[in-house]
């Protein structure tokens, strides 16, 4: 019960806080969200999982109860992490709470109101990890977007309302567009399914139970299913080219939104592939491997190269997001221990190192109220501490040893290398390895000139040193960061466990 | 009396009395649906001529020896016998004079209303037993067609007081209307409660069930006129029919001191005539429905039918005449008042009250 | 069917005769038209303004009542007619009686009802004179 | 005897007739008489295949479907009340502060 | 629990079952004689009334919901209570309706004592609603169509009276007038209708017609009898043909009111829609050229793409409810389209009843929240809802949730009903019919975030003060705001004891 005891704190914490006065809202939200990440980090040393979630093997703190029952299928309150989802769960409670500490400073205004929508995000977020009901799990999917809709459009800039429209619309149609998919697998199922629990559902796709509906047969429903799904995830990755509202997203949205949105937000869209696609369907999959791979580098490539194109550092650090997407894409598709693994674990590293890098350009951004590259130079003259987190985070980003970047990358890379799907992977990895280069070059270029040389501010603010408590999560997540990378073993280890079981009854190693 | 004989409208039983129009028919020696109508026809014209008779005798001459006699005056004496004549000669003068049409009337109801008030007045008479075998039609539904052809006569007064562009003739339209609907539901509810007796609404039957004796007190068989079985009933009958036909105490619509003489106003020659004609013809049928209703229809010992009905419809002329001249008229607040918090209350107390006896001693 | 032809018939002869009237009248008086006697009658005085006027509101209200109260009597009297006769078949009086009791229970709730809110008061309330005061102010 | 299709066709015009006469009408009085009379038109057939049918359902429910449309024009006569009060007139097109 | 039924069905008088129609009327006679016995107007404590109604109104719908668990008038203690010789039934579906007109009637109740605070007639007010309640009540339990006719009057006539209740405003006047119109014209059609199904039948008893309409000479009377019932129930559910009078009708009625005709009125059209078409003209036994199953799916599509399109463009808030509301009542009528001979026709009925109850909670809650927003004076357009969030969050999270709801976003009821909806009417095979649907929740989220966007995203106008917060008001908005919510994960047992009741029909 304790996932369900999680949630339901969360919900309540953010009532507590709707209602709170706003001047200490922000206080009260960060003392509360510390709640869940008490829990999930308890989650964790109880953590004693060891198979996949969907694939059978045992699901850790387990529960299930009927809900309802609709034309024959169960749908039932079901949830559980596995390997896959705990590092995810830890991963969203503690950038929940960065996030809000980080939000002290830029927010100043309606603060009850978004502190209570950042832990009712937070709340669904960890619905939407631990769900194995695919009703379940879907009303948190589609939850998440609610807050984030009024998050980027009360609280974003002046061009807040266009991107925050554009993000629901998309997402909105997209997750339409994935569950008339998946629906239409169910009634391709028939009666061999009695609910709507993911794990019934994969296995009895996987044993290859899919039969035709109306005009369709099972394989042509199949691909359908598979491609309604891919498409409706891969709007929330996201991959190109289906990104565009992202930039817009993340450059309207306030900072610590923007830490949610790629730190934990993106993830949902590479968890759900993960679970959905390739987990229920690796037939499919594996068959479109060549279009998903060339999805994935083009998304690596295409994402640095826009990014080297920026001025402004948050567009950059946003479109970097889609390169690192691309990279959990590849690692997916290769199916092989390392790549799927990496991809998971480059979840979780992209998670803490966005949203590092977020903040970072947020705590610029407070300070100098701009984030054009080329309205300053020499930064770390005045904010060394800022300065050489950020650095720090870039390099993590651009894949330094002793990152969890690297690790992320360095096991994709070998997954991937080591995949058998199909012969024109290695080709693909090199491609997609390139864009390592872009990145480090993009990277290095904009901190050149914005933190080093000599100082100059075209704005009329005074440049300082950031408070302690907007430094504080950057360098809570450089540590995080820093650890995983030193480290892997901490989530790789567990989330290989959950990740081996797709790879031997799929057939892909 | 089960709902399902509701349907066969003239089917009947066996102790159907024999209509005038069959009557004469027969007289003629026709039959089938060309004897129906030539008999009806004859018969209408018989009873329509017995009721203007009636009237004439009525209008221009008893009302005012009455009037006079109670005012300790003579009357109308110089033209023939008693002043008999001066029904014809009233009759020809008002035939002969100008009609006077004046300005802005709206023609086609001011011509309509006066035709309308003596027809509703008239048909409601088709129904109604007059003794003797003079009974036009009686169809299973009688009493309720007389009251609904006698209500016509709002929509005819109230068309001549709108038609004829005058505020007295307006306002007596309106007070006519919200008299007789004021008065016209505990006149029905109170014919309700008859029919509780009855248990038939044709007219013969209510008539004959008039006839079943009441109670014998020395030798004298009393009939079971509703009368005597319900005097409270009767008392609010004759209340609300004397509304209904518009006569003092009620005669607001006219009330010559406040609105000259209310919608007829502004009407003169033949259009003048047909409305008082209308009017009297009305008493009569209210006298015909209390007679109906309450009086065993045309029975009465030793005389025949018609003569007794005739008796009994100019005995309630006559009440209608002693309460023009021995009560004053009532202001059209009371009138509304009274209608509707006396009169509608207690007619509904009369019904529960002999639904609840009747219930009870059945 | 004999019935409705004879009341037909009646009918007829209802318009008739005064139609018969009309005519004879038509032949026998003359016709002298003119200004004065056209004059709308108002005891002698110059007609003034139009004789479409506003009239009582309350005229409307009994209108109203009346038809509500009318046609309830359409539903009275079937009850009426088979009342005794039912009785006489052994019908209980909760069956016969007690139906209408409510129904007449109602409508008089009703009455009550637009009785205390003044829909049969013909002169105005105190009630109406307040809120027109209130309205003024 | 009438055979029902008379009955039918003469119900069926008169309810026509109230069609129309609400379709062409203006003045929310007419409008009410037309709407009484496309009741009445279904008073006709129940009535008349109450005969038919041999049973009193029909008359029975005629007898209501004139109480209700009494009830229906007392409701009716009070809006037109209103009506001419804030709009100075009956007829019904005048009254269009929304849009159609 | 079958065994405290069965109690319950010897203890009580069979006439009994009604009794939520009979508390909602008493509860309108009380009202007129508590407005009676006060002679100075000032006596007539608002609060009484609304608080006497709401009472009322609530009890019935406890009433309802025991007889309901304890399965009266259901297959398991014995199967539907008739009375008055078949003319009323009491059954599952029936109670499961009166559960949704009682609910929105006492939420509309509370919300109208802050809504009448500045009316000098209340009491009538009061009345007339739970009279028009009790229509509805009637309406679910109507088996004959005598009183499906007689009790779609005593919920009409009332309605139209509140529509025209604020009588020196010209919109209600106007919204009255039109409202009226149509319904004295659409009655009249439905009436003939009527007359002309009893023309070829000669019964006007649902089970009746069921069993004569095979043998009936007049197919084409009987066909123009039944084209026409379908119009009588359209103009009660505000579905095309009879749709037009909505707009005017919700935009111009006190908001209240709207609320109450949008949300319950509806729903009553549809339970009687469901009793007479399932029970008089069931499927199967249809002679051919009485498919009545094609024009509702013709409707169906024809009303949901019209009022979802219709709404999309609209300024004004209200009115942009009243077409969705044309939208709503078009998915409600797949319950009807997507029924078929041999398919899961319960489970389609079932998803349409449960989407109505949900709709009852959110739609009630939508109108209300203008009421409100009407009585801070604020405006009616999307751009007076500008920054609302900035002063009332509270009112504007229970909006958020409606208009959410409404569109079908899954945190909320509106998104499993609309769920079960349209899976049921693919499950039926008719995939077409939840396209659409699907497509026009997506269409509908458009409008519906407008409202959401000019709440909290907009910048409030200059000087945007409100004055008051409602008590009522706020009370009934939050009471539907928790039960839309609520509504998600209670949906197992509305669902549940929909599908059964509705199996009942078939």
């Amino acid at each position: 019960m304790i996932i369900e005891a999680l949630i339901a704190v969360t919900f309540v914490s953010a009532l507590v806080v709707f209602v709170a006065p706003r001047q200490h809202a922000g206080e009260l939200a960060a003392v509360l969200s510390l709640l869940p990440v008490v829990g999930s980090l308890y989650m964790w040393s109880q953590f004693d999982a060891t198979g996949n979630a969907l694939l059978g093997g045992s699901i850790a703190f387990e529960t299930q109860f009927t809900w309802l029952t609709l034309g024959g299928l169960d749908l039932n309150w079901y949830v559980g992490v596995d390997g896959i989802s705990l590092p995810l769960v830890v991963l969203t409670t503690i950038l929940t709470t960065l996030a809000i500490v980080s939000a002290w400073t830029p927010i100043t205004s309606r603060q009850s109101q978004f502190y209570g929508l950042m832990l009712f995000m937070e709340a669904n977020l960890l619905g939407v990890f631990t769900a194995l009901d695919f009703f379940v799990w879907f009303i948190f999917w589609e939850a998440v977007l609610v807050p984030m809709y009024f998050l980027i459009g009360v609280w974003g800039g002046p061009r807040r309302k266009y991107a925050a429209i554009k993000f629901f619309v998309y997402t909105n149609i997209a997750s339409l567009v994935m569950f008339i998919g998946f629906i239409a697998l169910v009634f391709g199922l028939g009666d061999s399914v009695s609910s709507l629990g993911l794990p019934e559902i994969s296995q009895a796709l996987r044993a290859g139970e899919l039969g035709g509906y109306g005009a369709l047969d099972a394989a042509t429903l199949k691909l359908v299913a598979f491609v309604a799904m891919f498409l409706g995830f891969a709007v929330k990755v996201p991959v190109a080219p289906l990104h565009t509202w992202l930039p817009d997203a993340h450059v309207e949205a306030p900072t610590p939104v923007s830490v949610m949105l790629a730190g934990v937000l993106l993830k949902m869209g590479t968890y759900a592939l993960l679970r959905f696609n390739f987990t229920m369907m690796p037939d499919v999959a594996q068959a479109l491997v060549v279009p998903i791979a060339v999805i994935a580098v083009v998304s690596v490539i295409y994402g640095a190269i826009l990014a080297l194109a920026q001025q402004d550092l948050k567009r950059i650090v946003a479109y970097s997001s889609v390169s690192s997407m691309g990279y959990v894409i590849l690692g997916l598709v290769a199916y092989t221990t390392y790549g799927v693994g990496g991809a998971t674990f480059q979840m979780v590293a992209h998670g803490l190192i966005s949203g590092l890098m977020f903040m970072a350009v947020g705590v610029i951004y407070n300070t100098t109220h701009t984030r054009m590259v080329g309205d300053m130079s020499g930064m770390a003259d005045r904010m060394p501490v800022t300065s050489g987190i950020f650095v720090a985070g870039a390099f993590g980003y651009m894949g330094l040893p002793l990152m969890a970047g690297f690790a992320a990358e360095f096991f994709i890379f070998q997954g991937s290398f080591q995949s058998t799907v199909h012969d024109a992977m290695p080709l693909f990895t090199a491609a997609a390895m390139f864009g390592i280069v872009i990145v480090a070059g993009y990277l290095l270029f904009a901190m050149q000139r914005t933190l080093f040389g000599p100082f100059r501010f075209d704005g009329d603010y005074e440049v300082t040193e950031a408070a302690f408590h907007d430094v504080a999560p950057l360098a809570v997540l450089l540590v995080l960061v820093i650890a995983l990378g030193v480290a892997p073993d901490i989530f790789f280890e567990m989330i290989q466990q959950a990740v081996n079981p797709i790879l031997e009854t799929g057939g892909g190693v | 009396m089960s709902a399902t004989v509701l349907l066969q409208s003239g089917g009947g039983g066996g102790n159907d009395p024999v209509l005038l129009p069959e009557t004469i028919a027969n007289l003629l020696g026709l039959s089938g649906i060309v004897g129906d109508i030539v008999g009806g026809l004859i018969g209408a014209f018989l009873i329509a001529n017995i009721m203007l008779a009636m009237t004439a005798v009525a209008g221009p001459w008893a009302k005012r020896k009455i009037t006079a006699a109670f005012t300790d005056r003579i009357a109308v004496n110089r033209i023939g016998p008693f002043g008999l004549l001066i029904i014809v000669a009233d009759a020809v003068r008002l035939l002969s004079k100008e009609l006077i049409v004046p300005e802005g009337v709206d023609r086609p109801a001011w011509d309509l209303g006066p035709l309308i008030v003596p027809f509703s007045a008239l048909l409601g008479f088709a129904v109604i037993p007059m003794g003797s075998g003079i009974q036009l039609a009686d169809p299973e539904t009688g009493v309720v067609f007389a009251f609904a052809a006698s209500s016509i006569a709002s929509l005819g007064l109230v068309m001549c007081g709108y038609a004829s562009n005058n505020k007295y003739s307006l306002l007596g339209g309106l007070r006519a209307v919200a008299q007789n609907i004021a008065y016209e539901i505990p006149l029905i509810v109170t014919a309700a409660s008859v029919i509780i007796f009855t248990g038939t609404l044709r007219p013969s039957e209510v008539v004959a069930v008039q006839a079943e004796p009441l109670l014998t007190v020395a030798g004298v068989t009393i009939p079971q006129w509703f009368a005597f079985v319900n005097p409270f009933a009767f008392a609010l009958f004759m209340l609300a029919n004397l509304a209904e036909i518009g006569r003092n105490p009620f005669d607001i619509p006219e009330a010559p001191t406040e609105i000259v003489a209310g919608y007829q106003t502004e009407y003169s020659s033949v259009y003048f005539v047909l409305i008082y004609l209308g009017e009297f013809i009305h008493i009569f049928l209210g006298g015909a429905l209390v007679a109906l209703l309450f009086l065993g229809g045309p029975a009465g010992p030793v005389l025949p039918g018609i003569v007794w009905f005739i008796i009994k419809i100019w005995a309630f002329f006559l009440f209608t005449q002693w309460a023009r001249s021995a009560i004053p008229r009532l202001r059209i607040d009371q009138l509304i008042e009274v209608g509707w918090k006396g009169m509608l209350v207690l007619s509904f107390a009369n019904l529960v009250l002999t639904a609840i006896i009747v219930g009870v001693i059945a | 069917m004999s019935d409705w032809i004879a009341i037909g018939a009646l009918g007829l002869v209802g318009v008739g005769i005064p139609l018969g009237m009309m005519a004879v009248s038509a032949l026998l008086r003359p016709t002298v038209p003119e200004q004065g006697k056209s004059a709308t009658y108002e005891s002698g005085e110059v007609p003034t303004g139009t004789a479409r006027v506003q009239f009582n509101i309350q005229y409307y209200m009994v209108a109203l009542l009346f038809l509500v109260f009318d046609i309830e009597t359409v539903l009275l009297f079937p009850w009426t007619v088979i009342y005794r006769s039912a009785l006489a078949q052994g019908a209980s009086l909760t069956q016969v009686l007690l139906p209408m009791l409510v129904f007449i229970g109602i409508l008089v709730v009703g009455l009550v009802w637009a009785w205390r809110n003044g829909a049969i008061r013909w002169v105005k309330s105190p009630l109406a004179n307040r809120r027109k005061t209130e309205r003024q102010t | 005897m009438v055979p029902p299709q008379y009955y039918l066709l003469l119900s069926a015009a008169m309810f026509c007739i109230g069609l129309f006469g609400i379709l062409t009408r203006r003045n929310a009085l007419l409008l009410l008489m037309s709407v009484e009379l496309m009741l009445n038109a279904a008073n006709i057939n129940l009535v008349a295949f109450s005969f038919v049918w041999g049973n009193v359902t029909g008359q029975t429910f005629a007898l209501f479907t004139m109480a209700l449309a009494a009830a229906e024009v007392a409701i009716g006569l009070g809006i037109v009340l209103v009506l001419y009060r804030n709009f100075d007139g009956v007829d019904v097109t005048e009254a269009t502060t929304m849009r159609w | 629990m079958s065994a405290s039924a069965l109690a319950l069905q010897s203890t009580l008088p069979n006439w009994a079952a009604t009794a939520p129609a009979l508390i909602l009327a008493l509860t309108g006679l009380v009202l007129l004689l508590i407005d009676s016995i006060h002679t100075a107007r000032e006596g007539v404590s608002n609060a009484v009334l609304a608080g006497v109604s709401a009472a009322g109104s609530l009890l019935a719908f406890a009433v309802a919901g025991w007889f309901l668990v304890a399965g009266t008038g259901q297959p398991a203690t014995g199967g539907a209570i008739s009375l008055y010789g078949d003319a009323i039934v009491v059954d599952g579906m029936s109670l499961f309706f009166t559960l949704i007109f009682t609910v929105v009637a006492a939420m509309v109740s509370v919300a109208s004592y802050d809504y009448l605070e500045a009316q000098t007639t209340r009491g009538e007010y009061y009345s007339l609603v739970m009279f028009a309640a009790t229509g509805m009540t009637l309406m679910s339990m109507a088996n004959s169509l005598a009183t499906v006719f007689v009790s779609l009057e005593l919920a009409s006539l009332p309605s139209f009276a509140l529509v025209a209740f604020l009588k020196t405003d010209r919109g209600s006047i106007e919204a009255g007038l039109k409202y009226f119109l149509i319904g004295a014209l659409s009655s009249a059609v439905f009436v003939f209708g009527i007359s002309l199904v009893y023309a070829a039948t000669g019964s006007l008893l649902l089970a009746e017609i069921a069993s004569s309409i095979g043998d009936t000479q007049m197919i084409g009377v009987l066909g123009i009898g039944v084209l026409m019932l379908v119009g009588g129930f359209s103009y009660k559910t505000a579905s095309v043909p009879f749709h037009f009078w909505a707009p005017e009708a919700y935009e111009g009625a006190p908001a209240p009111i709207s609320a109450f005709l949008s949300s319950a009125s509806k729903a009553a059209g549809f339970a009687v829609a469901f009793r007479v078409f399932l029970v008089a003209f069931p499927l199967g036994q249809l002679p051919a050229g009485l498919d009545w199953v094609l024009v509702f799916q013709i409707l169906a599509v024809v009303t949901m793409t019209l009022g979802n399109f219709a709404a999309a463009t609209q300024e004004n808030v209200k009115r942009m409810l009243a077409y969705s509301s044309i939208g709503h009542a078009g998915y409600a009528l797949i319950g009807l389209a997507a029924l078929s001979v041999g398919g899961p026709n319960a489970d389609v009925l079932g998803a349409s009843m449960a989407h109505l109850m949900v709709y009852g909670f959110m739609n009630t809650g939508a109108f209300l929240f203008i009421a409100m927003v009407e009585r801070w004076g604020v405006g009616r357009t999307f751009e007076d809802y500008n920054g609302l969030a900035t002063r009332a969050p509270m009112a504007c999270v229970a909006m958020t949730v409606f208009m959410f709801s409404l569109a079908g976003l899954p945190p909320f009821g509106g998104f499993l009903s609309k769920y079960a909806l349209f899976y049921s009417a693919i499950e039926a095979g008719f995939w077409w019919l939840a396209a659409f649907g699907a497509i026009n929740s997506t269409l509908s989220l458009f409008y519906y975030s407008r409202v959401v966007k000019a709440m909290w995203i907009e910048d409030p106008k200059e000087g945007l003060e409100l004055d008051t917060s409602p008590v009522g008001l706020y009370t009934a908005v939050i009471f539907a705001a928790v039960g839309t919510l609520l509504l998600l994960p209670a949906f197992a047992p509305v669902i549940e004891t929909a599908q059964t009741v509705a199996a009942a029909l078939f």
